[in-house]
């Protein structure tokens, strides 16, 4: 994979080896919040407390209740309608370059309590953006592992020194076992051919090239 | 030494709820001069140092694993909730008949079957088996109620990704008649020809183009490369 | 089991044993409420073990049920009393049991329950500005999603 | 003329408290606070370091668990009281499973209660290992929680070998256990069984002991037994109290009338009492496990199909048992549908936090964490 913005313009090699070192500095030294809401919040407390885990061998055992201190937030448990607005407070007194994993069916997209439910949200993706998702009910500590392993490669190759705020997500990167880019490229593009739209390619094209474009990526909530 | 183990006090029985049970008290630890306070808490703190520190030298009751590196030998329990997969037999036929009992016994619609009717067999046939892993509470009802076994657990737990519309699994990775069903087709072809390949992924609009609760249709990635 | 329950209903006009086998069920007319209970936790009820509410709404009534528990026989008793569903007024247990308090503000949160006599009847689980009562028959929330219907 | 001078307690008597005394002002405990153990939020009326008034607020974690159920055959229901206490996943299911099988008429046999009474025990066992080690955070010494973790994760791949999951097991169904037990089942738990005893008195050693936990234990957030019973409060926080109630013994379910074990109960019903009683029920439940475990009869582990569908008659039902943390009820009502009319959880974490507003006004404001811990809360059972 590319390493960070070293192709574009204006960026000479030493910034770009900086960005490396920082990323990589960034990627092992993640502080997680303590911050759980439920049954995921046993596993992550299996995880990143507990011995037979131990999730200080990935620099990331500092967990802070304070979010100005923290820099990870590992949502663990149900959000509901009420606990929203206090969650992207938190959210948003996290200082920045912040990352979200989303852990667990409820959290991903309401889980057991996405039908019939009145209050809890379906997706926490609709609060704050997420970065990595962790799916199991509850995932086992090995499979969150898993997730902040993919979240550090995330930050080593694409959050980058110029453009802390601008954390793309890539879509293609982490994928399900037996699945290639091409095929979800693939797909991606008879998706956009179904819809109608011309020029299908350009439009791909236009998207990539700016990703800040209104409507461009039809994805939920905002980055960043 | 009272402070070391603290013995229950007042065995006894009492009555409660019309029966006669066995209880012991609470002891009440006690401290009254200074000197045993502060020998006390010394005492106690070093009784825990020594405790502590008695792991680094039984370095074999470390029970740390190392996660990542141990990918090759970590051993998951047979019976752990992972992934579904489908059953396949040795030729390759899977044994899902399409009869739904795991769509209706999953609590919260996290498999969805499309099936049609066989052309050849005149039975139904599956088209897309579709689990949603961003919904499946792993509760276990589906493989606990499939009467032919043709859906498991295993144990693979590495599932994240960085955007959740991958969550959303096609299972089978054809459309056509299961396996009892194959081999009543006698002609060799026919059988070859009713098996349609199904691609394992087809995003989270899987069979009939339809949208899913909860989840927008893919878009292209906002800043991937080309 | 003594039969002292059917003394008690004995002299209660409208009070009726339901045929609920387990744990025993006593129907009461909303004015005799207060008063057998007083005499029930006399009886030895100590403990108010739980406290909900069914809504029937062919019936045109919300049931209420109180679970007692008596820590000395060990019996459980349930009691229940029917309010009319428009509006549902019962008395608060609050000076008897203090936990009645909380369930029932419960109560008041999910089905819209006014106990007179509460010193604070606030929503428990939900917020201030919630409309409507989740667990009545009608509710309706265009929030909730229906399975099948994308 | 001289200026008028004024003292700091002039300020506060005329300026700020017009009543006289000092200023009262509220603290907000949570939702987001490591001690609160989720998302519990506890408006703390404060004066200077006492507390004059503690006010729960619940409802962030309330998703509807009730209403879900009415949509929920019964056999689903039994994985959704999983989600509820999570701690005591397998006396949720449990107590669900037999609400329906007393409803439905479905009789079991020696092995399945058997094995039910050893999971229910042993999940005991791993809950109080992990109040244990949060206890000792909460009250400012890691150490315990690598401890009591550690004994934690080792029942849990136990379980796992068995049960195939973790923590939401949905494991004890109406009719029956999900999985008969597996081989290595027996010879782990023997094997962990006799490793845990030695852990206890480490656990004594470690933080019983220890004088500067006992003075933040004693004499905090007493309790009398009339005030626990009128507060709804059950399981070890009412037995801390003096009042001996548990199901296990008072009305027996699973094989618990073949066995023999004294119920551990306090005096003073203050936080030591709270912390000792757990302690002492957890040496109790390893001598029950020692002895189930020796003891399971053969049997069939499944008696009812599991695609079958249950119908209930037509009624209210209730069942209650004790989980690690008190009383867990399942009402039923049902109108003779394969789904509920009303489902009502009975959570014994909603009755026993009411605790917390009597025992803590007038105690200072850093016992409040020794308080909440003692009463062993979990957050999504309150609110459902």
């Amino acid at each position: 994979m590319a390493v960070g913005h070293a192709e574009g313009p204006g960026q000479n090699l030493l910034l770009t080896r900086l960005e490396d070192v920082i990323s990589w500095a960034r990627s092992n030294s993640l502080w997680p919040l303590t911050f759980g809401t439920s049954c995921c919040a046993i596993e992550m407390m299996m995880a990143s407390g507990a011995s037979h885990h131990d999730l200080a061998r990935f620099g990331a055992e500092v967990t802070r209740p304070s979010p100005r201190q923290a820099d990870l937030l590992i949502v663990a448990g149900t959000i509901v309608k009420r606990m929203a607005q206090p969650l992207r407070t938190l959210y948003e007194q996290m200082p920045e370059p912040r990352y979200v994993i989303a852990t667990g069916a409820c959290v991903i997209s309401g889980g057991p309590f996405i039908y019939h439910s009145y209050s809890s949200l379906r997706g926490v993706d609709d609060v704050i953006p997420v970065d990595v998702y962790v799916p199991g009910c509850p995932p086992r500590p090995e499979g969150l592992f898993y997730g902040i392993l993919t979240l550090q490669r995330m930050i080593r190759e694409r959050a980058g020194l110029k453009h802390p705020e601008e954390r793309r997500a890539p879509v293609t990167a982490a994928l399900p076992e037996g699945i290639t880019k091409q095929e979800i490229q693939a797909e991606m593009l008879e998706l956009f051919e179904a819809q109608g739209r011309r020029n299908v390619h350009e439009e791909y094209r236009r998207t990539v090239s700016d990703p800040g474009a209104k409507g461009a990526y039809p994805g939920r909530g905002e980055r960043g | 030494m009272s402070w070391i183990r603290l013995q229950p006090q007042k065995p006894g029985p009492r009555r409660i709820g019309g029966i006669e049970l066995q209880t012991v008290s609470a002891p009440r630890p006690d401290s009254d001069s200074l000197w045993k306070v502060a020998l006390g808490g010394l005492k106690g703190m070093l009784g825990g140092m020594k405790l502590t520190l008695g792991y680094v030298t039984h370095p074999s009751k470390v029970v740390t694993q190392q996660y990542p590196e141990n990918r090759e030998t970590l051993k998951l329990p047979e019976r752990a909730r992972g992934r579904l997969y489908f059953v396949k037999e040795e030729n390759g036929f899977h044994r899902c008949t399409a009869c739904r009992i795991c769509e209706r016994a999953c609590p919260n619609e996290s498999i969805i079957i499309h099936a049609h009717k066989g052309e050849v067999t005149k039975k139904p046939e599956i088209d897309h088996y579709v689990w949603r892993l961003d919904t499946c509470t792993f509760c276990y009802a589906c493989v606990q109620t499939c009467p032919f076994d043709a859906i498991r657990f295993d144990g693979r737990f590495e599932s994240a990704v960085y955007d959740r519309r991958l969550l959303v699994y096609n299972l089978n990775d054809y459309a056509g008649p299961h396996d009892t069903l194959a081999r009543k087709i006698e002609d060799e072809e026919q059988r070859a020809s009713c098996r349609t390949p199904v691609r394992p992924y087809e995003g989270p609009v899987p069979a009939s183009g339809e949208k899913l609760h909860g989840i927008e249709p893919l878009g292209p990635p906002r800043g991937e490369d080309e | 089991m003594s039969d002292w329950l059917e003394d008690f209903i004995a002299g209660k006009e409208g009070a009726e044993l339901l045929a609920d086998d387990r744990p025993r069920s006593l129907l009461l007319p909303l004015p005799a409420l207060i008063g057998s209970m007083q005499a029930l936790k006399a009886q030895g009820f100590d403990m108010l073990n739980d406290h909900m509410a069914v809504d029937n709404p062919e019936g045109e009534h919300i049931r209420l049920l109180w679970l007692l528990c008596s820590t000395e026989s060990g019996e459980l008793l349930r009691v229940c009393c029917d309010l009319p569903r428009q509006q549902p007024v019962a008395p608060s247990l609050n000076a008897l049991w203090p936990v009645a308090e909380w369930q029932e503000r419960e109560v008041y949160d999910l089905f819209g329950v006014l106990y007179s006599g509460h010193p604070d009847l606030r929503r428990l689980f939900l917020e201030d500005d919630w409309e409507g009562w989740p667990l009545r028959k009608d509710y309706e929330d265009s929030f909730i999603l229906e399975p099948g219907k994308p | 003329m001289t200026p008028k001078t004024l003292t700091l307690q002039d300020l506060l008597r005329t300026d700020f408290a017009p009543g006289g005394g000092t200023q009262e002002y509220f603290v907000n405990m949570g939702p987001q606070h490591p001690a609160t153990h989720g998302v519990l939020r506890l408006l703390l009326k404060l004066d200077g370091e006492t507390l004059r008034q503690v006010i729960p607020v619940l409802g962030y974690i309330h998703r509807g668990i009730e209403k879900i159920c009415e949509h929920q055959t019964y056999r689903q229901i039994v994985h959704l009281s999983d989600r509820l206490d999570y701690l005591s996943a397998l006396a949720n299911n449990w107590c669900v499973t037999r609400v329906v099988e007393r409803a439905a008429g479905i009789e079991t046999n020696e092995r399945i209660e058997t094995i039910r009474t050893l999971m229910a025990e042993l999940e005991r066992l791993q809950s109080h290992t992990l109040w244990w080690g949060v206890f000792g955070m909460d009250l400012g010494a890691f150490t315990p929680f690598l401890h009591g973790f550690r004994d934690r994760e080792e029942l849990t791949q136990i379980f796992e070998d068995t049960i195939g999951a973790r923590l939401t097991m949905n494991y004890i169904q109406p009719g029956g256990l999900l999985h008969d037990l597996h081989k290595d089942f027996a010879p782990r738990v023997r094997a962990w069984l006799k490793d845990f005893g030695t852990k206890v008195d480490e656990y004594d050693r470690m933080l019983s002991g220890n004088l500067i936990a006992q003075k933040r234990l004693v004499d905090i957030g007493a309790l009398s037994g009339d005030e626990a019973l009128g507060l709804g409060a059950t399981g070890p926080v009412l037995r801390a109290s003096g009042v001996p109630w548990d199901l296990r013994r008072v009305r027996p379910y699973g094989v618990y009338d073949q066995l023999d074990f004294v119920v551990p109960v306090g005096e003073k019903g203050d936080c030591w009492d709270r912390y000792w009683v757990r302690i002492e029920e957890m040496r109790q439940s390893l001598a029950l496990c020692e002895t189930l475990i020796e003891n399971i009869p053969e049997g069939k582990t499944m008696l009812v199909k599991p695609a079958a569908k249950i119908r209930l008659p037509e009624g209210t039902f209730y069942e209650e048992l004790e989980t690690p943390r008190g009383i867990f009820g399942v009402h039923l009502h049902s109108r003779g549908k394969d789904m509920p009319w009303r489902f009502h959880f009975r959570s014994p974490n909603l009755h026993n936090l009411w605790c917390i507003t009597k025992i803590a006004p007038g105690a200072r404001v850093a016992d409040i964490v020794a308080m909440l811990a003692g009463l062993d809360l979990i957050v999504p059972d309150m609110d459902r």
